[in-house]
């Protein structure tokens, strides 16, 4: 049966991909060292933990999904997940390998456990799950993903959004398709989003530092508090767009009470609060 | 009519209530049932900007570039004036005006300048 | 508030579009009239019962939905609801006439009540709404719709399907959210498909009439017994196609404890098991 | 590894294996995981028939109409012939099914006699 062997929160903005693309002079440099620093740290822990999956719930920002048919969870079942073209070119990455059948076995559990989710053969995914998977899975020398993932985007964008407390079982629910998938698999699950951050009227580029702390504090510690946090709650700490916390809530979810922070790093910078955690699931 | 809302707990009521914000200050806004509907020509149009050969047409002939999502006149002249927070006003979602800021070659910092301003 | 006043259950099918479009002399020969007697019988009573909407849980067959992102439970939040064309150019009919606030609090209440819709701005409705809605709720000789709509699709199509048990809750989840709109409206709630048929295979075209009529006996008087009916078992009794009654099941859902049926109307034809099915609900 | 799945209960089991039909006659098909994985390209090429230009250009060149799917050679050859068990079998959903019938003038009682034939 497959296990749930640690897990990752990770802030992803397009910022990240600019100094990711730049190189290493620029990513550990003064500036952005401080978040750097601590990816690297995260992708050696993730070169020795070896997991054979990355289940990745991120959201989605108008790139793939539109207005028309704006879904609360979707779910990928395919063995390919192309990078998408935000408005500038999509990066020059290859797609990033799937696990359809670990897809599909997902979303049978998730049926099972009366989750609705949209199920999708295609998907291109953007700097959702694009900004901070380099980081840590990507071999640049061979210019290869290393580790087939299963992406799982959350609504955050167009209200209502699933609550936060959805999302914490969501997670749960997700643990459970992983322990009941019959291949003997390792599987890292990854969060991603927030922290702080305003992008839209008077108040853009306001980011809040302790708070952001707070939060990665609380899933740390006392994860099930956060469940009743209202997104408004949410807005009003974090921003408009730092509900994509609940990336983070649901991978919490995911990791079974035994968890326990490992790195945690934090650097709020310019318009973002950046957020880093790995999460070591006892054996 | 009291006999089918007594069938709605107060527990019920209280998780419909929390879905939707009702209490943010002025300045933080949503993006949900008004902004979705106010703004699904403007989504529409810039959303379009994924596609290389809709950033093409509109480098080439922006007037007609914008014929195509059935905007209004006063929508138009939102995207001809690069008015971003008219745009915001008139709900497109940050998500897609970033895709319009890409054709435009207006950087984000530029549009949170005139967003701050915007009081 | 606004109140749910009534319900309907009926067959939908391409043959039924056929037969409405060649006119009255055709649908009330003999060959029709055990189909279409009883939906004018239904218009009747829903012309008496002038409710203010319509939500019509119906399934859409690959008209508007395909495989790239495959929702489990779809609901339209729109104004107008055009006729989609499903390949043979779309039928002339005017677009239906939507109701955007109240969709828009179904899915809050939805969301509030766990269930992750995804949020519909456009919609093209298919034969699964525009099948049965002329039989009852379409002026002729105005050429115009009389009720607007909120579409609810569910997916019957690409496996896994939401279980019986969770349309059941699906349904009754839409009361909820009815009963909480604050507007006074008089709600009238519509589930479409089925009933037997098989589209694939060595069985095309097999009916399965007992199950049929024992299907609907269950539906009015034991409804939470069908809830223990896997997809299997209903595949089994009524063919691959006929797990489209979960529509129903849903439907029925949303009526409350009190509804008791009225008219109960079955034609098994070639290879489909027509049935009609009114409820009223208790003031 | 008992740890991990013993959180598993037996009722999650139960509703797990029972939304996934395993015991279905061999001539009852589901359309699930093995069939939309074969079948997707088959699937989004009659899918692309509920808009008229593609109609139009199957009639006009069926040829060049396959092209734009990616299909296999053997998927191409089972279009070319109407070998609608075929398609069934390559994964076609009925319902996409129903619009090549449409463009290829093949009346659905037809397609089902194969079916019925196929034993
Ligand atoms: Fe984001
Ligand atoms: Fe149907």
């Amino acid at each position: 049966m497959a296990r749930v062997i640690g897990g990752i929160g990770a802030s992803h903005a397009p910022s990240m991909e600019h100094v990711y693309d730049a190189g290493d002079d620029v990513r550990r440099n003064d500036e952005w060292e401080p978040l750097f620093g601590p990816f690297s740290e995260v992708s050696s822990w993730l070169a020795e933990l070896r997991p054979d999956r990355l289940v990745v719930i991120y959201n989605d920002h108008m790139d793939e999904f539109f207005l028309n048919a704006y879904p609360t969870f979707a779910l990928g079942v395919a063995d390919s997940y192309p990078v998408a073209d935000e408005g500038f070119g999509a990066r020059p990455f290859p797609p990033l390998p799937g696990d359809a059948a670990l897809g599909w076995h997902i979303a049978r559990s998730l049926v099972a456990d009366e989750f609705d989710p949209t199920i999708c053969q295609e998907l291109e995914v953007d700097h959702g799950v694009l900004s901070p998977l380099p980081m840590v899975d990507f071999a640049e020398g061979e210019g290869a993903w290393r580790i087939p993932i299963v992406p799982l985007a959350v609504n955050v964008i167009l209200h209502p959004l699933p609550t936060p407390r959805r999302c914490w079982k969501l997670g749960q629910a997700v643990r459970r398709a992983i322990l009941s998938y019959p291949e003997d698999l390792g599987v890292v699950v990854v969060g991603t989003g927030g922290l702080s951050h305003q992008l839209t009227g008077p108040r853009f580029g306001a980011v809040t530092p302790e708070w952001d702390q707070e939060f990665m504090r609380l899933l740390a510690e006392d994860p099930e508090r956060l469940c009743d946090y209202t997104h408004e709650d949410l807005i009003k700490l974090g921003g408009t767009e730092s509900v994509e916390v609940v990336n983070w809530l649901a991978m919490r979810g995911a990791l079974g009470p035994e968890a326990t922070a490992k790195v945690t790093a934090y650097y709020p910078h310019k318009i973002m609060g950046y957020g880093l955690q790995s999460y070591a699931v006892a054996a | 009519m009291t006999s089918s809302t007594d069938e709605l707990t107060a527990d019920y009521l209280q998780r419909l209530a929390a879905v939707q914000p009702s209490d943010l200050p002025a300045d933080l806004d949503l993006f949900s049932e008004d902004t979705a509907t106010r703004g699904i020509r403007l989504n529409k149009a810039a959303y379009s900007l994924k596609h290389a050969e809709q950033r093409e047409l509109f480098a080439a002939d922006e007037e007609r570039w914008m014929e195509q999502f059935g905007l209004t006149g006063e929508e138009r002249d939102l995207l001809r004036r690069r008015d971003w927070i008219g745009l915001w006003r008139g709900g497109m979602t940050i998500y897609v005006m970033v895709k319009l800021s890409g054709v435009t070659g207006t950087p984000l910092p530029e549009i949170g300048k005139q967003m701050r301003e915007a009081g």
